[in-house]
C-alpha cells in the first residue's frame, strides 16, 4: 500500500476541506473572495508540485489505481483548468446569494474525482471516480436556486448521468462476470468472447459515450451547458469531458484490445456523428452557452479521433488537444462569464460591440474561438494535426477529412461571434466592467493559446512521453 | 437447480422494469425510483456473479456496496433538486422541465 | 441456505416478489403507494442476497435502502406532494415506446445472458472481513472518494434546502 | 561614316522618338512649343539615321538574302528564347525611310493643325510613342518582336483615334478598332505560336532555313495552316474584309493621324509583316492564293462602298482598304517588289490625300461631306493643286508614282491570274472613278455660299508639298534606279514595263475620270438620277454592304448571349448549389435543434435505443468471430 | 549572407503591428504612417532580396533554420528559390501599394491596419516558408483578418459585404479543411513513423522519388488540389472569389487578387506537382480543362458586369485560368509562364483594384453606367486605368504579354485545344476591358463629378509602384525570367519523368 501515490488527490481534498473549515470561521455576508484566491493558489502549489509526479509510474495496491505519467498529464490538465475556472468564477460566486465557498470546495470535489478517474485502473475505482466528479457537478450546476434553469439543468443532469451510470454499470457487472475481476489488467486476461462481452462492452462504451457527450449520448450536454452557471459550464465542457477520455482510453487500451473487439469502428462512428452533430446544430443557435455545448460536442469528435487511431501518436494528440482545449475554453467561457455578468444575458447579440467596450476580451474571444475551429498559428490548429494525422496514420483518412472540413464548417458560427462583437453596435454606452482576475486569466488563456501554437514544442513532448 | 442464469434474468427484468419506469413516469420522484430499480438489478447481478463464477468474490461485493452507498447519497440530492424546482415551479412533473430545449 | 429445493423455492418467491412489487412501483398510479412498493422491492432484493450467501449485503440492503432511502422517498413525496395523492404518479405520453425500448434493452439483456457461456462454478465465501478488507487495501482510493462524495452529497443537500429558505 | 554609324545605332531610330514619349509625357504636358519642337526633333534625327541605314544598305552591299542583323536576348528559358534586336536589309530600309519621313511631315503639319487643341502636347507623345512602335516593328528581327511592337502600334491607333475622347464616336472607334485588330491578333499569336511549337524558333532568318526544308520533307498543309492563322492578322490590321470595318470608324482620329497611321503607316504593316515572312508565304501556293484573291476582293469591295460615301475622310479610307487589297494582291501573287513599291508611293499619295483632306477639314471647320463643299480651288489653290497631284498619283496615270507601283502589281497580277487581273483593273477603274468625283465635287464646281474657307498656313503646306512631289518623282526614281534590284524576293526583279497593261491600265483610268465628270461634273442631278437608278445597288454599298451591322448583331446576340447565360449559369446554377448547400446544412442544423425537445425522458429513450442500436451492430459486425470463439 | 533577411521581412509587418497596437486609436496619421514605414522596410528588403538572389546558381538560398517542433519533424526554416523569390517581391509590392491604396480609410483606423498588416504576414510567411507546416500555418492564418477586413470595412452591393466575405472564409476554409488532409496524408505516408518531416526539399525529394504508391497520390493531390484550386478560384470553385472582391475594401481586394490567389496557385505548383507528381499527372489534364473554364466563362460574365470591382472579380477568375493551364502543362515553359504570369497579374490587378477603389472612394459608385469621362477629372487615375487595363488584355511592353506568351508557348505543346480556347479568351478580355476603359474614362465630361480629386501625394505610390514594374518587367523580362527559370529548369528531369511516364488518364 502506497500512499504516496495518492498524494495529489488527498492535497486536493485536504483544500477543500480546509476551506469549508475556513468557511466556518467566517461571518456569513462576508465575501468570500479570499477564500476563493485561497483555492487557487493551492491548487497551484498542487500542481506546480505534481511535475515532480513525472516518471513515477507507481501503483496502489498490485496495480489498482496507478499513478503513471498518464496520470500526471491529465491531473495537471484538470488542475490548471481549476484554477483558471475558479479565477475568472470570482466575481459570478461572488453574486451567489449563499454558500459561496462551498461552490470552490465542491469545484475542488469534482477536480479529485477527475483525478481519481485518470488513474483508475479497476471497475470500482472508475465507478467512484465518475460518480464522485458528477456528484459534485450535479450541486454545481443547480447551484443558482433563484434561477430555475439552472436547477432543471441539475434535475436533467442528475436524471441523465443516473441513468447512464446503471447502464455503464449493468455493462461493468457483466464484464466482471465474465473476468471475475476488477482490474483492468486481470480482467484483460480473464476475458473470454461472448455474447455478454458484447454486450457489457455496448454498455461500457455508451456510459462512456455518455461523459464525453458524443451523439446520440450527447442530448444532456447543451441543456446541462445552458442552465450551469457559466464556471461550471466551463468546467463541464473540459473537465468532465477530458477525464471521460482520460478513463475511456484506460479502459479501451487496457481491457479491450486483445478481445478483437471492433472499437476503432464504433470510435469511428461516434466520432463522425459528434463532429457532424455538434457542428452542424451550433450553426442556428442564438444562446452563446448553448452554442459552446455543440462545439464541445464537436470538440469531443474531433478528440475521439486519436481513439480511432488507437496509436500512441493518436492518445498523445488526444492528450495534447484536451490540454489545449483547457485553455480555449477557458479563453471563451470567461468572456462569457464576464458578458453574462454585466449585460446579464448570454446571447450571442449581448455580446454586441464587445471589441469597442473591451477590445482585450474580443481579443480573447476571437483567438479561443478560432482555437477551437484549429486555424493557425493557434494551438487548435496543431491539436488538429497530431490527431489527424495520427488517424490517417492509422488508414482512417476519411475521418480525418470530415474533421479537416468539419472544422471549418465550424468557423462560420465561430465567425458570427466575432462578427456580433467586432462589427455590430454595443447595446449600451456602460464602460464595460470585469474583475482584474478574469482578464488576467482570460489574457493567460489566450497567451496560452497563442504560444502553444506557435511554440507546441514542449507541450507536445510532454504529451508524448505521458501517452507511452 | 437455482442457477445463475436465474439472478441474471431477474436482474434484466428489475432492469427493465427500472428502464420503463424511467422512460414513462411522469413524477420526478417516480423517476428517480426508477433508477433506484436499475441500480438494485445491477447489484443483483454483481452478487450472483461473485457467488458463482468470480475468481475475486469478493470484489462484487464490495462493489454492491459501493453502489447502494452511491445510489443512497444520489437520491438525497435528487430528492432536494426535485424539492428546489418544486419550490420555483410548483411542479414536479418530468414533461413540465422544458424550458431548455433546441 | 444449501438445500437446493429450499433455495429453489426462495429464490422464487423472493424473484416474484421483487419484480411483482417492481412492477407495482412502475404501474401504480400513486405515488405514495409506489414508494412503499418500492420498499418492498428492496426487501426483496436483500432476500435474493440472502439466497446468494451475501448477508452483509443483505443487510446493508435492508438498512440503508429498504430503511433510509424509501423513507427519504416518502419525505420527498411528502414534501412536494401535498394535494391528492390518487393521481400522483400517471404516465406519460411515451408508454408505448418507453416499452418498446426497455423490452429491446431487456431482450440484448436476456440474449446476453442466455447465449453466453457462463463459467459456473462456487465462487468463495465472502465474509464480512473480506469485505472490510478489501476496503482498506486495494479499494481504499475508491473507499475515500466515496466518503468525499458523501460528504459532497451532504453539502449540496444542505446548500440546495438552505438556499431554499434563504429565497423565501 | 554617316552611313556605317547610322546602321550600326539603327536602334536609336525607334528610341529616341521613344525618348521623346517619355519625355514629354513625364515633364513636358504643359509646354506645347517644346513638346512638338522635341518631338520633330526626335524624329528628324531618326530620319537621318534611316536616311543613313539606307544609305548603307545600297553601299555596303546588303540584301535581303545578307541582311544587317544586331540582337540581344530579350528573355530566354530551356526551349524559348525570344530576341529583341534589328534587322536592317532593303525591305526594311524601304519602310524605315517611309515610316520617318512621313511622321516628320506630319508631326510639321500638325504644329499647324493641332495648334490650340488642348491635347496638343499629348498628340506629340502619343505620335512619337507611335513612330517608335511602328520602327520598331519594322526592324524586328522575329516575330514576336513584331508582335509586340505590332501590338504597340495598335495601341497607339486606339489612343489617337480615340485622341478626342470626350467624343462619344471617338471613343467608340478607338474601341472598335482595337476590338477587331484583336482579332487578328488572335490569328496571328497562334500562328506563332504554332511556328515556335514546330520550329523551336520565330527568328525570320532562321525559318526561312527552316520552313523550306519542312515543307520539302512533310509537305505544305499544315504550314498552310499556320500561314492562314498568321494571316488573319495582317487581315485585320490592314483592313481586309471582313475585318476592315474598323479602319473607316477610324477617321474619327485627328486628320494627321488618319494620314500618318491609317493610311500611309500603320496599315501596312500588315502587309510588311507578310513580306518579311515572305520565306514562309513562298513555299505555301496554298496560302498566297488566298491572299491574293482574298487582297483582289478587298479592293473591289472596298472601292465598291468607296463609290457611294459623302464624308471625305470615308472615302479616302476605303480607298486605302483597297490599295491595301492591292498590296496584298501583290503578295498573293508573288511579288513583293511591286507590293513594297506600291506601299511606298501609296504611303506619299494616300498621306498627301489626307493632309489635303485635313487642310479642307481645317478650312471648312469640320464639314466633311463632299455633297456640301465645291468650289474650294479658288480659296484654297494649293491644296487643289496637291490634292489634284494625288488624285492623278492614286489613279495610275503616268508619269506620277502610282503608275509605276501598280502597273507592277497588275503585270505581275496578269502573269499568275487572267480573272484576278481583270478583277484589279476593274478596281482601278472604280478607284479612279470615286478619286474624280472626290475631287470635282470638293474643288470644282460651285462654292457653297455657308462655307468660308480659307487656305492653310505654311505649316500644313510645307509637308504637302514635299509629299506633293513625292507623289510625282516617287515612282519614277526607285523605277529608274531599280527598286526591284533591292528590295525583291528571290530573284532580282528586271525593271521593264509592259506597255500592253500599262496602256490598258491608263485608260481605264482615264475611262473612270471620264465617267465621274460625266455624272458630277455637271451638277447635282445626274448624281440623283444615278442614285435611284441604281436603287439596291447603291444602298448596299452607301450602307457599307451592312457587315457592321452583322457584326452588330453576332456581337449581340452570340458574344452577349453567352455572356448571360455563363452569368445565370454562375449565379442560379453553381452559386445556387453553393448557396443551397450551405443553406441546406443550416436548415438541417435547425431541424436537428428540434429534436432536442428539452424533455428528458426523450432523451435517455434516445440514449438507450442507441445503445441496443449499438449492441445490435456489434452483433452484425462481430458475427462471424463470435461463431468463432472470438469477439 | 549572413543576415536573416527572410525573417525581417516577415517581421517587418508585425514589428509594425505590435508599435500601431501601442498607438492611440485617435492618431490615425501616425498609424498610417507606421504601416506604411513598416511596408516600406518590408518593399527594401525584399527588393534587397531580390536583386541579391543568384539566378546563376540557382537553388534555395537566404536559407534559415531553426528548431521548431523536432517531434514532428518541422522547423522554422525560410528559404527562397526562383519561384518564391518574385512572388515574394509582389508580395512586399502588392502589400505596400494596399496601404496607400488605404490612406481614406478614417473608420476604425487602429484595428484596419493591424488587420491588413497581418493578412500581409501571412502571406509573405507563405512564400518564404521551406516548411510544410509553417507553410500551412501561414497560409491559413491570412483568412480571418480577411474576414474582419470586409464585414467591418466593405460595401454591400449586390451581396452583402457579410455573406460576402463569410462566403469568401467558408469556402477558403473549406477548401484548405480537404487540402490540410491531403497534406498530412503525403506527409504520413512519406516516412514512416519516427523519422516524419516538413522539410519541402525532403518531401519534394521523396514524393518524386515514388515512395508513395500511385492511388494514394491521387487520392492526396485531388484533396490537396481541392483546398489549393479554391484559393486560386479555378472554375468551378471561383463562386466565392467575385463576391469577395466586390465586397472587400479596396487594399483587402489588392491582396485578394494579387496575393491570396497567388498563394493557391503557389501551393499547387510547390506542394501539389514537386510533392505528388503522379497524383498531379493523373490530375493535370482536368486542372487544364478547368482552367480553360476559368479564362472563357468568367471572360464571358465580365461581359455582363457593370459593376467594376465585379468586372475585376470575375477578370481575375479568368487570369488565374491561365495560370491554373500553365501549372497542368507541367513543361518547363508552361510552368515560367505561370510564375511570371502569378507576378504579372498579381501586379496588374493590385493596379486595377487600386484605381477603382479610388474612383469609389471619392465618387461612391463604381457601376460602370454610372460614371463616364473620368478622365476630364481625374487623368493621372485614367492613366493608371489604362496601364491596368492593357496589362489585363495583354498589351506587349507590359509584363502580363509576356508571362501569358509564356504560358500559351507551353501549353500549345502539351494541350492544344486547350490552348486555343484560352487563347481566344484575349479578344474577350479586349471587349470587356475596352469597354469599362471607354465608358468610365472617356466620352462626354460630366458635371456631377467635377468635384472629384484625382489622386493626391500619397495615392500615387501604388500608381508609380505597380506602373513601374509592369513596365519595367515588361520591357526587360529578363530580370524576372532569369529568377523563375533558376527555380524552374532543375525541375526538368522531373517533368520529363511526369511526361513520359505511362499515361494514367488520356490527355486532352
Amino acid at each position: 500500500m502506497n500512499f504516496s501515490v495518492l498524494i495529489l488527490e488527498i492535497s486536493v481534498a485536504i483544500l477543500a476541506l480546509l476551506l469549508l473549515v475556513i468557511d466556518l470561521s467566517m461571518e456569513e455576508d462576508q465575501p468570500r473572495r479570499n477564500i476563493g484566491y485561497l483555492a487557487a493558489c493551492g491548487l497551484a502549489v498542487i500542481f506546480f508540485f505534481s511535475f515532480t509526479r513525472y516518471g513515477i509510474n507507481a501503483t496502489f495496491w498490485h496495480g489498482m489505481f496507478s499513478l503513471d505519467d498518464y496520470a500526471v498529464f491529465f491531473k495537471q490538465a484538470f488542475l490548471i483548468g481549476a484554477i483558471l475556472v475558479i479565477l475568472f468564477s470570482l466575481d459570478t460566486v461572488d453574486r451567489l446569494p449563499h454558500s459561496r465557498a462551498e461552490f470552490y470546495a465542491l469545484l475542488l470535489f469534482a477536480v479529485v474525482g477527475m483525478m481519481v478517474l485518470s488513474s483508475a485502473n479497476d471497475l470500482i475505482t472508475l465507478y467512484v471516480g465518475i460518480e464522485l466528479m458528477t456528484f459534485s457537478f450535479f450541486i454545481l450546476v443547480g447551484y443558482v436556486l433563484s434561477d430555475t434553469r439552472s436547477t432543471e439543468a441539475a434535475i436533467k443532469y442528475l436524471v441523465l448521468a443516473s441513468a447512464a451510470s446503471a447502464v455503464m454499470l449493468y455493462g461493468m457487472s457483466l464484464i466482471y462476470g465474465l473476468s471475475g475481476q476488477m482490474g483492468y489488467a486481470a480482467i484483460a486476461t480473464g476475458l473470454t468472447a461472448s455474447p455478454a462481452l458484447l454486450v457489457g462492452g455496448a454498455l461500457l462504451l455508451s456510459g462512456f459515450a455518455f461523459k464525453i457527450a458524443a451523439p446520440p449520448f450527447h442530448m444532456w450536454a447543451p441543456d446541462v451547458y445552458e442552465g450551469a452557471p457559466v464556471p461550471v459550464t466551463a468546467m463541464l465542457a473540459m473537465g468532465s469531458k477530458a477525464a471521460g477520455f482520460a478513463a475511456m482510453i484506460r479502459v479501451f487500451t487496457n481491457v479491450f484490445p486483445a478481445t478483437g473487439y471492433p472499437w476503432a469502428l464504433l470510435a469511428l462512428l461516434l466520432s463522425g456523428a459528434s463532429m457532424l452533430v455538434g457542428n452542424i446544430v451550433a450553426i442556428p443557435q442564438t444562446n452563446i452557452k448553448r452554442m459552446l455545448a455543440y462545439s464541445s460536442i464537436a470538440q469531443a469528435g474531433y478528440i475521439m479521433t486519436g481513439l480511432v487511431a488507437g496509436t500512441a501518436a493518436g492518445v498523445k494528440g488526444m492528450m495534447f488537444y484536451l490540454m489545449i482545449y483547457v485553455f480555449a475554453n477557458v479563453g471563451a467561457f470567461g468572456v462569457v462569464a464576464a458578458v453574462s455578468k454585466h449585460r446579464n444575458g448570454e446571447n450571442i447579440t449581448d455580446l454586441a460591440g464587445l471589441a469597442r467596450q473591451a477590445p482585450m476580451l474580443a481579443v480573447a474571444m476571437t483567438v479561443s474561438l478560432l482555437s477551437m475551429a484549429g486555424i493557425p498559428p493557434l494551438a487548435g490548429f496543431m491539436g488538429k494535426f497530431f490527431l489527424f494525422s495520427a488517424v490517417i496514420d492509422a488508414g482512417y483518412l476519411s475521418i480525418a477529412v470530415l474533421g479537416f472540413v468539419l472544422s471549418m464548417v465550424s468557423v462560420y458560427y465561430y465567425l458570427n461571434v466575432v462578427k456580433s462583437m467586432y462589427l455590430a453596435e454595443p447595446i449600451d454606452d456602460r464602460p464595460f466592467e470585469a474583475g482584474l482576475s478574469l482578464k488576467f486569466t482570460v489574457l493567460f488563456a489566450m497567451v496560452a493559446t497563442v504560444a502553444m501554437g506557435v511554440y507546441p514544442g514542449p507541450l507536445s513532448h510532454l504529451a508524448e512521453v505521458a501517452a507511452k | 437447480m437455482i442457477g445463475l442464469s436465474h439472478y441474471l434474468l431477474v436482474s434484466a427484468a428489475l432492469f427493465g422494469l427500472g428502464l420503463f419506469g424511467l422512460l414513462t413516469k411522469r413524477n420526478l420522484i417516480a423517476v428517480l425510483m426508477s433508477i433506484e430499480l436499475m441500480l438494485n438489478s445491477v447489484n443483483i447481478n454483481l452478487v450472483a456473479f461473485s457467488r458463482y463464477t468470480a475468481a475475486d468474490a469478493s470484489a462484487g461485493q464490495v462493489f454492491s456496496l459501493f453502489i447502494i452507498a452511491v445510489a443512497a447519497a444520489e437520491v438525497a440530492v435528487g430528492l432536494a433538486l426535485a424539492y428546489a424546482i418544486y419550490r420555483g415551479r410548483g411542479t414536479v412533473s418530468v414533461d413540465e422541465i422544458d424550458w431548455l430545449k433546441w | 441456505m444449501g438445500d437446493g429445493l429450499m433455495h429453489t423455492l426462495a429464490f422464487y418467491f423472493l424473484a416474484g416478489i421483487t419484480l411483482a412489487a417492481a412492477t407495482g412501483v412502475v404501474f401504480k398510479r400513486n405515488l405514495v403507494h409506489s414508494a412503499f412498493l418500492l420498499s418492498v422491492t428492496f426487501l426483496g432484493v436483500a432476500g435474493l442476497y440472502m439466497t446468494l450467501e451475501a448477508e452483509f449485503l443483505a443487510a446493508v440492503q435492508a438498512l440503508v435502502y429498504s430503511g433510509a432511502v424509501a423513507v427519504l422517498v416518502v419525505i420527498g413525496v411528502m414534501l412536494t406532494h401535498r394535494d391528492d395523492m390518487s393521481k400522483s404518479n400517471p404516465p406519460n405520453k411515451m408508454v408505448v415506446a418507453g416499452a418498446g425500448a426497455a423490452l429491446a434493452i431487456v431482450g440484448v439483456l436476456v440474449w446476453a445472458v442466455v447465449a453466453t457461456p457462463w463459467k459456473t462454478g462456487r465462487g468463495a465465501v465472502v465474509s464480512v472481513a473480506d469485505i472490510g478488507r478489501r476496503f482498506l487495501t486495494d479499494f481504499a482510493p475508491p473507499f475515500e472518494a466515496v466518503a468525499l462524495l458523501l460528504l459532497a452529497a451532504v453539502i449540496g443537500a444542505v446548500v440546495l434546502f438552505k438556499g431554499g429558505k434563504v429565497q423565501s | 561614316m554617316w552611313a556605317e554609324f547610322s546602321l550600326t545605332h539603327a536602334w536609336l531610330i525607334p528610341l529616341l522618338p521613344a525618348l521623346a514619349f517619355v519625355l514629354i509625357s513625364f515633364f513636358l504636358l504643359s509646354s506645347p512649343w517644346l513638346a512638338s519642337r522635341l518631338a520633330i526633333a526626335a524624329m528628324g534625327s531618326s530620319f537621318i539615321l534611316a536616311l543613313g541605314a539606307a544609305a548603307a544598305v545600297l553601299t555596303q552591299g546588303i540584301t535581303v538574302e545578307a541582311p544587317f542583323v544586331m540582337k540581344t536576348v530579350w528573355f530566354s528559358m530551356p526551349g524559348l528564347s525570344v530576341d529583341m534586336g534589328v534587322l536592317v536589309d532593303p525591305i526594311a530600309a524601304t519602310l524605315l525611310f517611309v515610316v520617318t519621313l512621313i511622321t516628320l511631315l506630319v508631326l510639321i503639319y500638325s504644329t499647324g493643325y493641332m495648334a490650340g487643341d488642348p491635347g496638343y502636347c499629348r498628340f506629340f507623345a502619343f505620335i512619337s510613342l507611335f513612330a517608335a512602335s511602328m520602327l520598331g516593328l519594322v526592324i524586328a528581327t522575329n516575330f514576336l518582336q513584331m508582335f509586340v511592337f505590332w501590338e504597340l502600334v495598335g495601341l497607339c491607333s486606339y489612343l489617337l483615334i480615340g485622341f478626342y475622347f470626350f467624343k462619344v464616336s471617338a471613343r467608340e472607334a478607338g474601341k472598335k478598332a482595337f476590338m477587331t485588330t484583336r482579332i487578328g491578333d488572335f490569328g496571328l499569336l497562334l500562328g506563332i505560336l504554332l511556328l515556335q511549337i514546330t520550329f523551336r524558333t520565330l527568328d525570320f532568318a532562321e525559318l526561312a532555313v527552316k520552313v523550306p526544308a519542312y515543307v520539302a520533307e512533310n509537305g505544305a498543309a499544315s504550314l498552310t495552316f499556320i500561314a492562314i492563322l498568321i494571316f488573319i492578322g495582317p487581315v485585320a490590321k490592314s483592313g481586309q474584309f471582313p475585318l476592315h470595318v474598323w479602319l473607316p470608324d477610324a477617321m474619327e482620329g485627328p486628320t494627321p493621324v488618319s494620314a500618318l497611321i491609317h493610311a500611309a503607316t500603320m496599315v501596312v504593316a500588315g502587309v510588311y509583316l507578310i513580306a518579311r515572312s515572305f520565306a514562309i508565304f513562298s513555299v505555301l501556293p496554298g496560302a498566297l492564293t488566298v491572299i491574293a484573291w482574298l487582297g483582289v476582293f478587298t479592293a473591289l469591295f472596298a472601292a465598291f462602298i468607296a463609290l457611294t460615301q459623302r464624308e471625305i475622310k470615308r472615302i479616302l479610307a476605303f480607298s486605302t482598304i483597297s490599295q491595301l487589297g492591292f498590296m496584298m494582291l501583290a503578295l498573293g501573287v508573288g511579288s513583293l517588289t511591286s507590293s513594297m513599291f506600291h506601299l511606298m508611293t501609296h504611303a506619299f499619295f494616300k498621306a498627301l490625300l489626307f493632309l489635303g483632306a485635313g487642310s479642307v477639314l481645317h478650312a471648312l471647320h469640320d464639314q466633311a461631306d463632299i455633297f456640301q463643299m465645291g468650289g474650294l480651288r479658288k480659296s484654297m489653290p494649293a491644296t487643289c493643286l496637291m490634292m489634284g497631284t494625288a488624285v492623278l498619283a492614286i489613279a495610275g496615270i503616268p508619269p506620277f508614282a502610282g503608275f509605276f507601283s501598280k502597273d507592277e502589281i497588275l503585270v505581275a497580277a496578269a502573269h499568275v491570274s487572267t480573272p484576278i487581273y481583270l478583277l484589279a483593273s476593274l478596281a482601278a477603274f472604280m478607284t479612279a472613278f470615286y478619286m474624280a468625283r472626290l475631287f470635282i465635287l470638293t474643288f470644282l464646281g460651285k462654292p457653297n455660299p455657308h462655307n468660308h474657307p480659307h487656305e492653310s498656313g505654311l505649316a500644313m503646306l510645307v509637308p504637302m508639298g514635299v509629299l506633293a512631289v513625292l507623289s510625282v518623282v516617287g515612282g519614277i526614281i526607285p523605277f529608274a534606279m531599280g527598286f526591284g534590284e533591292w528590295v525583291r524576293f528571290g530573284p532580282a526583279h528586271h525593271a521593264g514595263i509592259d506597255w500592253a497593261v500599262a496602256g490598258a491600265s491608263t485608260v481605264i483610268s482615264l475611262l473612270g475620270f471620264a465617267l465621274a465628270w460625266y455624272i458630277y461634273g455637271g451638277g447635282h442631278t445626274r448624281s440623283n438620277d444615278l442614285t435611284i437608278k441604281t436603287g439596291a445597288l447603291y444602298t448596299w454599298s452607301f450602307n457599307k454592304c451592312y457587315v457592321d451591322e452583322i457584326y452588330q448583331w453576332f456581337n449581340r446576340t452570340f458574344v452577349g448571349g453567352l455572356a448571360r447565360l455563363s452569368f445565370w449559369i454562375d449565379i442560379h446554377a453553381l452559386g445556387a448549389v453553393v448557396d443551397n448547400a450551405w443553406r441546406g446544412t443550416g436548415a438541417a442544423g435547425s431541424e436537428m435543434r428540434r429534436l432536442q425537445t428539452g424533455q428528458m425522458q426523450q432523451y435517455a429513450a434516445v440514449m438507450l435505443s442507441a445503445t441496443v442500436v449499438l449492441v445490435i451492430l456489434l452483433a452484425a459486425l462481430t458475427g462471424s468471430l463470435v461463431k468463432g470463439g472470438q469477439i | 549572407m549572413s543576415l536573416p533577411i527572410l525573417s525581417m521581412i516577415l517581421f517587418a509587418p508585425i514589428v509594425g503591428v505590435a508599435v500601431i497596437t501601442c498607438l492611440p486609436q485617435t492618431a490615425g496619421r501616425m498609424i498610417k504612417m507606421v504601416a506604411g514605414g513598416a511596408m516600406w522596410v518590408c518593399f527594401f528588403l525584399a527588393s534587397l532580396m531580390f536583386v541579391n538572389y543568384d539566378w546563376r546558381v540557382g537553388g534555395v538560398q537566404f536559407i534559415e533554420q531553426l528548431a521548431w517542433l523536432p517531434d514532428a519533424g518541422a522547423s522554422y526554416s525560410l528559404g527562397v528559390d526562383g519561384i518564391s523569390a518574385p512572388l515574394t517581391l509582389l508580395m512586399s509590392v502588392v502589400g505596400l501599394s494596399g496601404i496607400y491604396s488605404s490612406w481614406r480609410i478614417d473608420k476604425r483606423i487602429k484595428e484596419y491596419f493591424i488587420l491588413f498588416l497581418l493578412l500581409v504576414a501571412g502571406v509573405a510567411g507563405a512564400f518564404v516558408a521551406r516548411d510544410l507546416l509553417l507553410f500551412l500555418l501561414f497560409y491559413e492564418v491570412v483568412v480571418i483578418p480577411m474576414y474582419i477586413l470586409i464585414v467591418v470595412w466593405g460595401s454591400t452591393k449586390r451581396v452583402t459585404k457579410e455573406y460576402a466575405g463569410m462566403k469568401l472564409v467558408v469556402y477558403l476554409l473549406i477548401g484548405s479543411g480537404f487540402m490540410l488532409a491531403g497534406v498530412f496524408m503525403l506527409y504520413v505516408l512519406a516516412n514512416p513513423a519516427g523519422q516524419r518531416t516538413f522539410d519541402m526539399t525532403v518531401l519534394s525529394q521523396i514524393g518524386q522519388s515514388g515512395v508513395i504508391p500511385a492511388q494514394q497520390q491521387i487520392i492526396s493531390f485531388f484533396l490537396m488540389m481541392l483546398g489549393f484550386a479554391t484559393l486560386a478560384s479555378m472554375w468551378p470553385f471561383h463562386y466565392w472569389s467575385p463576391d469577395g472582391h466586390a465586397g472587400a475594401p479596396t487594399a483587402v481586394s489588392m491582396v485578394h487578387a494579387g496575393l491570396l490567389k497567388k498563394l493557391g496557385a503557389y501551393g499547387l505548383l510547390r506542394v501539389g506537382l514537386l510533392m505528388v507528381p503522379v497524383g498531379f499527372k493523373f490530375w493535370a489534364p482536368m486542372m487544364a480543362a478547368f482552367g480553360m473554364m476559368s479564362v472563357i466563362y468568367a471572360a464571358f460574365i465580365c461581359l455582363t458586369q457593370s459593376d467594376m470591382k465585379y468586372m475585376v472579380g470575375f477578370s481575375s477568375v479568368s487570369h488565374m485560368g491561365y495560370i491554373v493551364i500553365g501549372i497542368a502543362t507541367a513543361d518547363v515553359i508552361g510552368l515560367n509562364g505561370a510564375v511570371a504570369n502569378m507576378f504579372a497579374h498579381g501586379i496588374m490587378t493590385a493596379l486595377f483594384f487600386s484605381m477603382i477603389g479610388h474612383v469609389y472612394n471619392t465618387a461612391h459608385t463604381r457601376d460602370i453606367k454610372d460614371l463616364g469621362g473620368l478622365a476630364h477629372q481625374m487623368p493621372k487615375a485614367a492613366v493608371g486605368f489604362m496601364i491596368a487595363g492593357m496589362a489585363s488584355l495583354g498589351l506587349p511592353g507590359l509584363l502580363s504579354f509576356v508571362a501569358e506568351f509564356t504560358i500559351f508557348t507551353g501549353t500549345f505543346a502539351t494541350y492544344p485545344v486547350v490552348a486555343v480556347l484560352a487563347i481566344s479568351g484575349i479578344i474577350l478580355t479586349a471587349l470587356y476591358v475596352l469597354r469599362a476603359l471607354a465608358d468610365v474614362l472617356f466620352g462626354p465630361r460630366l458635371t456631377k463629378w467635377d468635384a472629384l480629386p484625382d489622386l493626391k501625394a500619397p495615392e500615387m505610390v501604388p500608381l508609380v509602384l505597380l506602373a513601374a514594374f509592369l513596365i519595367g518587367f515588361g520591357m526587360f523580362p529578363s530580370l524576372l525570367m532569369n529568377v523563375i527559370n533558376s527555380g524552374i529548369e532543375p525541375l526538368t528531369p522531373l517533368l520529363v519523368k511526369i511526361k513520359t511516364a505511362a499515361t494514367l488518364c488520356g490527355g486532352l
